[in-house]
Order: structure tokens, then C-alpha cells, then sequence
């Protein structure tokens, strides 16, 4: 039994959620990771794009940012970007969009636009980029992120991209097409959202993480699933695979620099 | 038709103090070099445009350029903050600055408006956002069939756009490939354009449907080899992530983002001076 | 993923009677050889979409397949009129058929919107035209920012778009090159598209920012050699611009148009039937 | 002095109203052979653009169609037909919009969609193509055709294309962006707008060619202008240069069928 850190499961267990076939749409950082985790393990027909216009990408280490020329060089083809968010993304092209998060509610409304004030923030994070149109334009929706008390909050400062917005029913007032987030894949455990109050709850805790620890690192009153599982524990063959692509992209990125 | 030109003479003809500049690229082929004319020949009171300002935008607001931004992703990619602009927007340092903020979706399709003659954008965006509270340049639009309200934000029309590419040939036509980002609209929005390359040959070569700027789109093109690094150019050389990493140092504190500037920016001739002295 | 398989079973699979059909192409790669099989399918009561109706128009409208149009130039381009669509049109020949007519500017933007997942697109078109007058389905909508008044055309979202393309691989990801009209359009806006194609090859080998269409957008892949024939494929052949000019005389008349189709079509098995017994 | 046929001395006149460096978009017919003879004449750098998507064009035969593969193959770049209209037409890259017509009326107004009633026309013509557009989004625009009484007519049976309404400045209220005809280029002569009235007048006739004819193959009561010119006979360069021109495509368009 490979023992494995945090971001390890998350990583695992985020790539798992990814099929064989899934045209995903892929945030950079975590998410990246997670869908070529994928892609190179059980999934190997996923389609990766990415906002800089790249269709069917197959990065053999990952992009530091959403335009590396690795992207572009094994894509089967690199649309501009109006057409990829246009065409593609709007024209309701993509099964899944993978978000990351800075601040996430309990009803999956995410901010990575400020903390604080808009106009007086405390801390200006980059803003939206693509994130508000993949979140309603995706046919579904999966956020990655570390859980504290500090991201997972009962109330964020700003939507940048829209959840469930108030719960329940509240979010169809807006006619989104898509069906929103469906879960939240997180380095202790998994939330997925209650049919009804579409408040997101534990469904599935990792290997050696108790509720309690989950909870702590909630900033909500934290729910659970009547039917609690446990994630399964990365297999030998899955850790070798991300780590042999961490340690890929961690060289070609020095290198770079000549 | 484009004057094939040096850069200097490029960004004096074409850019003038208030003016609104889109320096595009997406990641690929940032303008690098023809921002650090721009700060060498110290403009002023300039608004920019840019999906994605990166290094280039937080040296030119770090130097005094900028007194209004127009932007959907603000950030080091991969890395972090963009510790100038933040120092711009939480602390007014150099002076503070206006900013407009929309979404990539919203701003490509305003670019798209723009190149396409038209004043405004319309798109199923901004849904459950809080963007539009604060953004008054985003409305809605009824759809006259459907009667579906979509989002609407005007057109991009800049006075100048600027942008690098692989390859010019002698008559000034630009052939660019890769990730093309939203340059082409860019350009063709602007009144004026400046285009950087890599080189400047006698024949494109441009495969069928490639992205090609016909000559006479495009005011100004100076060969600028290198001009889009630590950015790089699909073909000629690869991104180099490391400076990206390097960045943030540099930029976290006035002191050292002011010395690196002044003895990288400054101090350095345009990099086409130097070539073209070389012939 | 789009299934590899016979015209025939394409069409059977993917068009149904009462269907919205849009087989484009821009007299470049004309999807004639999978008309002719919708023909010989005896498909009715279709609603046809094209910018530019030519010889295999005027054939599925002379054949009794169409009982509804949507256009922007009927023609047989450097001929004449289309025989047929005129004698449907002027005297309901083999029935009435009916028709809603725009402009190439609106209906590229139509297709564009349709891709785009927008109810409508905008456009500075129609000025002063008395087309607005004899199509409801142009509107007019006022720009959010500058006020100004803008012609609006529904999106054009067929039930199937049909295509011919120079080319797909094993997995059924398409390549068109040379004048590409508005077919990705066509295909990203309609529910389901079926491509013909001159060849299948191991490698697309597609030069960057190629117009690619990837197998998950692409219901159905038939290989027809000269497929578009008598239109052309670049790469592959000429346009047959001599039979542009004889149909003129075949379709004058109901009985040598009738004479024509039952000899070159009717009777005529799919190409691709003999080119798949040929292994 | 070189003997030449009506439609040579149109299609030479009219190729002299084309400059180079001009950025034309070119109707299919006589306006290609006008364009292309310019551009093998007197004007080698002036930009053919057709509606096909094609941009500079220099095709050495010259097409039947609006998108023969001659068009493509000669062109710096093609692009899509959305691009084109929106980018290059509309978005206000085009200085001369070159169009042909059926039905002309004094003030410039085309009609090229039916004769008759349009529910229930006489005669069913192809319909306004790119016209309508080109004829407001070009800075101005030149037509072509053939001058007689069924094509000049006092009143078209419909607008396709507006050129200026109902004159004067009756075309104003449509904010249209070009200037609008400039002028027209018949087998007789030329005709430019009055800068008042906008009706076309009579500013030159052919060499040999009579007012008097020209009225009598005009549908209105056409005004001459004050300074009525003589347009200056076909150069035996000009010719040569066309006649080649119309033979090679004559043979290519034979070849073409096996």
C-alpha cells in the first residue's frame, strides 16, 4: 500500500470523476492535473480544452500557464478565443467544466475575485477569466480545492461564479443551461450537493480523515450524507503516473529558463 | 500599408499619451518588447485593454502608465498575484487606477463586436454573477424573437492595438499560428495597429486559412526577435516559466520591482536598435 | 463520436422526413453526392437551408423533397437562374414550395449565432433594403450603450447539417481547407451533421489552427471520392464549371430534368456502394 | 486605334475607376473581369476580396463562380464567410464594393431578387447574395451593367441593394456607413450622381456613342451633365490584356469538364 500525501488523493480522486470520452473544459492548476491524471491512467480519450483555444490536448507535462506552446503542440487543433468560448463553450459543447476556487459557499458559489470590499478589497485576486460562463455554460460542473475554514465559508464576499445561488430552486431564475456543480472534490473528502436544499454535504471522506477533521475545516455547519463512503485509496499505478508527471513538469519548467 | 519600421519609431507614430491601447496574447506572444518602449518613452495616462494582463501590464502600471484597466484575469498564470497591479488597486502606488472588470466570454465577444463593426456584444453570461452590480458597462439585451435576455457589453474599438507575431514579410503582411488568442480581432477593432515579429522574409509560406493581417490593416511592423520573451513564440522558443516564477520576487516589494525595471527596462536600448545596428 | 460508415446508412440514420436541413458549402466542397442519396431515399417535406442553393438544390426541389426554403442567392453562379427553384417558385412545380429569403451578411451571422448558442445575431444590414418588409423573421434591435438600431435574424439551428470535407481520420475528426465557407458553423450549430469525405487517413496531419472538426461533433463519416462533384475539392479536383453550364439546359425543361435524374441518380447507386465492394 | 466591342470598352472604363492599393470587394461577372483587368494593367497592387472569403485574390483565369478554387488558391489567406462579412465588410476594411445588377433605378437603388410582384414574381432572380451589405458597409461603391431600358428603369420592382432612396437626403435616415454608388460604368457611358438631387446623370458617353442613344436606352428622363466627357478609347494594351484574359478562361472553364 503506496502511502500519498493530500494533494495526492485529491488529485486521484478528482481524476477518477473524469470518463473515458468526457470533453472537459480545464482550469489550470489542480483541475489540470487531476484531467491529465486522467487522461493518462483510466480515461485516455478524455478531451482536454483549455480557454487559450486548445481542442484535444495531451500535454506530456503540465502547462504552468493556460497558453504553454505544450498545449498548442499536441492539440488536434487551436481555435481563437472567441471561437472557443463562443463556439465551443457557449454553443454548449462541453460535458464538464473543471474549476479550481479561492472561497467556495455550501451552496457551491465560488470567488476568485476579491476578499473584502470590490471596491476596497483586502486582497484583489485575478478575477473571473472564464470561470463564470463555464460554470453555467457546462453541461455539469467539478471544483477542486483544499478545504479550510478559510475557503469554505458560510458566505463568500463576492459570486464571481454561480452555484446553486441561494439553494433550492433559486438558481433557476437565472435559465442557466447548464446543471451546475455537481462536486466538489477536496484533499479530505468529497461533497456532492442534496437534491432538495442543493446544500453541499460529505458524501465520501479519504482514507484516514474522520468527519470531525472535515468539519473543522468547514466553514459552515458541515452535513452528511446518510450514506457516507470512504474514497478508495490511490493505487500504486495511479501515484506513479502523477508523480512521474509532477517531477516531468517540474524539469521542463527549470529547464525553461536557460 | 504597414511602415516596416523600428520599434521605437513604431510605438512615437502611433501611440500618444491618453490613448487606449490592447497590448493582446494570450499567454503566447505577448507584446513584451513594445510595452517596454512604451515605458522607456514614458507615456502617460494611458487605458488598457487585455484579457489576461500579465507581466508586461504589471510593469506598466508598476511605471506610471496606466490610469484606467480594462480586464477579465488579472494574475501571474500559475504562479500568483500580480503584486503591482495589487499595489495599483489596494494602495493607489504609483497613483491610483480606474478599472473595468468583465469575463473572458464577455471581452472576446466585445472584441469580436469591435473588429466586426458593431457596438456591442450580446452573450449568456454573467449569470448569478455579482459582476454587473459593479460593472455598469454590463446590460441586457431582450432577444426579439425569443424574448431571452442575454448579456450585452459594448465593443472593443482601442486607438492601438499591439501585438507580436512570428513572421512579416516584406510588404508588411503578418502571418501568425499557434495559440492565436484574440490578436487578430485586436487588430482589426483598433484604428491603428503595431505588430512586433520574429523575423521578416520574403515569402509567408502561410498554410490555407492560416491567421494572416493583410499589410494594409496594420500601421506599423518592426522586427523585434525575442520581443514576446519571458512569453514566448511558437516555432522560435519556449515560455520561460522559470522568469515567470522570478517575477514574483521581483515584483513583491517597490524597491526591487523599481531597480529591476531601471536596469532592465531603462537602461536597455530597444532590442531591434541593437539588431538592426548589427544589420 | 462520429460512427464511420455508408452514405446511406448516414442519411437513413440522420435525416428524417419533416427534418430542417442544412447542406452547405460555398460552391466549394458542395455536399452534392449525399443529396442525391436523400433523394434516392425519398425524403419529403424537408425544410431546406442554404446561403447559396445550386444544382443539387434545384434537384431535391425539382424531385419533390422540399416544401420550404430559407436562402440568400439562388442561382446557378456565372449561368443563370436555377430552372427548378423557379418553376416551384413561379408555378408550384412539383408543389408550392415556400421560402424565406435574407441576405449573405445575415445568414452567415445566423449560422454563427446558432454555434454560438444565441437566440439571434445582430448585424448592420438591411439598411434601406424591402426585404424587412416581405420576411418577419427580420427584427430590429437597439444597442444597450449607443442606442443605435440593428437588424436581427434568428439563429439558424437545422435538425442536421451535411457537409463534404477533404478529408477525416480512423476516429472520425474532420479537415477542410481551402474556401471553408460557412460549414463549421453549419455543423456546431445543428443537432446532428454528417460529413462526407474524399479520403480516411491514419493522420489528418492538419497545419495549425486548421478548421478541424472533432469526432464528437460529428454524428456520421461517409467516404465518397469526388463526393462534391460537380462542385470541387481543393487538393483533390477542379470544379466541373462546363457542367455548371449544360445543367442549364438539362433543368430547363420538366422532362429532360426528370430524363437526367432518373439515369444519373435514381438509378445510380450510392458511390460509395461500389467504392466499399472495391474493398 | 484598336476596333472593341461595348462590353470591352465598359470593362476597360471600368477597371480605370479602380486604383492600386484599393480594397475592393468584387461581384461576380463583369465587375471580376474589371477588377482583374486592372489589376493586370495599370493597378497590380489593388486587394480582391470576394465574398467567398477569399482575400487577394489574383486569379490568372477568371472564375465562374464566387468561389471557383483559382480564387483560393491565388489568395494571400481565405477565410470564413462569418469572417468575412463581419470582419471585412461590415467592420469597415472594404473602400469599393464592385457590384453588377438587373434593375437600376435613377438614384442608384439595385434590384436583383424578383421582377413583378415578390409573392408572385414574373421573373424570380437570384436574390441580394452579399449585395445588400456591400452596397451600405463599402466606403462607396461601383456599378456595372449594361445599359437599356428593362435594366434602367424609373421605378425597381424591389430594393436589394439601396443606393440613395429617393434622393437627396432622403438616405440619411437609414445611418448608413458608405457614401453610397459613386458612380455607374454602362456599355454607353458613365453616370454619376448629381451632388444635390443624387440622380444619376450622364457625365460621359463612350467615343462614337450619341446622348441621344444613351436616352433612348435609359428608363427615365436622364440628365446630362455640364461638363459631359468623352471617355478615352481602349488602349491596344488594355485589350490585349483582356482578350488574353477572356481566352484563357474560356479554355480553363472547357478543360474543366473531362
Amino acid at each position: 500500500m503506496a502511502d500519498y500525501t493530500p494533494d495526492e488523493i485529491m488529485t486521484v480522486c478528482a481524476a477518477r470523476q473524469l470518463k473515458s470520452g468526457t470533453v472537459c473544459f480545464v482550469g489550470i492548476g489542480l483541475p489540470s492535473a487531476a484531467a491529465n491524471l486522467a487522461r493518462l491512467t483510466h480515461a485516455p480519450e478524455v478531451v482536454l480544452i483549455y480557454e487559450s483555444g486548445t481542442i484535444g490536448s495531451k500535454p506530456d507535462v503540465l502547462p504552468l500557464s493556460i497558453g504553454d506552446g505544450e498545449l498548442a503542440e499536441t492539440a488536434m487543433t487551436v481555435v481563437s478565443v472567441p471561437e472557443m468560448f463562443r463556439y465551443w463553450l457557449q454553443g454548449g459543447r462541453i460535458d464538464v467544466g473543471f474549476l479550481a476556487a479561492a472561497q467556495l459557499d455550501k451552496y457551491g458559489n465560488i470567488n476568485t475575485t476579491v476578499v473584502g470590499d470590490y471596491d476596497k478589497p483586502s486582497v484583489r485576486l485575478p478575477g473571473a477569466g472564464g470561470a463564470s460562463e463555464i460554470a453555467t455554460s457546462a453541461k455539469e460542473v467539478f471544483v477542486m480545492l483544499r478545504q479550510s475554514k478559510r475557503a469554505f465559508v458560510e458566505t463568500i464576499d463576492f459570486v464571481t461564479s454561480v452555484g446553486f445561488y441561494e439553494g433550492g430552486n433559486s438558481r433557476d431564475q437565472f435559465r442557466i443551461p447548464g446543471k451546475g456543480p455537481t462536486r466538489v472534490i477536496t484533499d479530505l473528502g468529497i461533497l456532492t450537493p442534496d437534491p432538495i436544499t442543493r446544500e453541499f454535504v460529505l458524501s465520501s471522506v479519504h482514507p484516514g480523515v474522520t468527519v470531525d477533521q472535515v468539519k473543522a475545516a468547514t466553514g459552515w455547519a458541515l452535513k452528511v450524507a446518510d450514506d457516507l463512503g470512504t474514497t478508495s485509496v490511490p493505487t500504486a499505478a495511479e501515484l506513479t503516473v502523477l508523480r512521474d508527471l509532477h517531477a516531468r513538469t517540474k524539469q521542463a519548467h527549470a529547464e525553461a529558463a536557460e | 500599408m504597414a511602415k516596416i519600421t523600428s520599434l521605437a519609431t513604431a510605438v512615437a507614430e502611433n501611440i500618444n499619451d491618453g490613448d487606449t491601447v490592447a497590448f493582446e496574447g494570450f499567454t503566447h506572444l505577448i507584446p513584451m518588447a513594445a510595452g517596454h518602449e512604451v515605458i522607456r518613452q514614458k507615456r502617460r495616462d494611458l487605458t488598457v485593454i487585455r484579457m489576461t494582463p500579465d507581466l508586461i501590464y504589471d510593469q506598466l502600471i508598476g511605471m506610471g502608465c496606466v490610469t484606467r484597466l480594462v480586464f477579465s484575469w488579472g494574475g501571474n498564470p500559475g504562479v500568483g498575484s500580480l503584486h503591482r497591479f495589487r499595489d495599483a488597486i489596494e494602495n493607489g502606488w504609483p497613483h491610483k487606477i480606474e478599472y473595468e472588470e468583465h469575463g473572458h466570454a464577455a471581452m472576446a465577444s466585445a472584441y469580436a463586436a469591435g473588429a466586426s463593426g458593431l457596438p456591442f456584444a450580446a452573450l449568456r453570461g454573467y449569470l448569478g454573477s455579482d459582476l454587473p452590480k459593479h460593472n455598469p458597462n454590463i446590460r441586457w439585451v431582450d432577444c426579439p424573437f425569443t424574448g431571452e435576455r442575454l448579456a450585452a457589453v459594448p465593443a472593443i474599438r482601442p486607438d492601438v492595438a499591439v501585438i507580436h507575431a512570428q513572421k512579416a514579410d516584406r510588404q508588411g503582411n503578418v502571418l501568425l499560428w499557434g495559440i492565436v488568442g484574440v490578436q487578430k480581432e485586436a487588430v482589426l477593432a483598433a484604428k491603428r495597429a503595431i505588430v512586433t515579429v520574429e523575423e521578416i522574409v520574403d515569402d509567408l509560406n502561410a498554410p490555407p486559412n492560416a491567421v494572416v493581417l493583410p499589410s494594409w490593416v496594420v500601421s506599423a511592423v518592426a522586427c523585434v526577435p525575442k520581443g514576446a520573451a519571458p512569453s514566448y513564440a511558437h516555432g522560435y522558443y519556449p515560455r520561460d516559466n522559470a522568469f515567470y516564477q522570478r517575477w514574483d520576487g521581483i515584483a513583491r516589494e517597490r524597491e526591487t520591482f523599481l531597480k529591476w525595471m531601471q536596469d532592465n527596462v531603462i537602461e536597455c536600448p530597444a532590442p531591434d536598435s541593437k539588431v538592426r545596428a548589427h544589420g
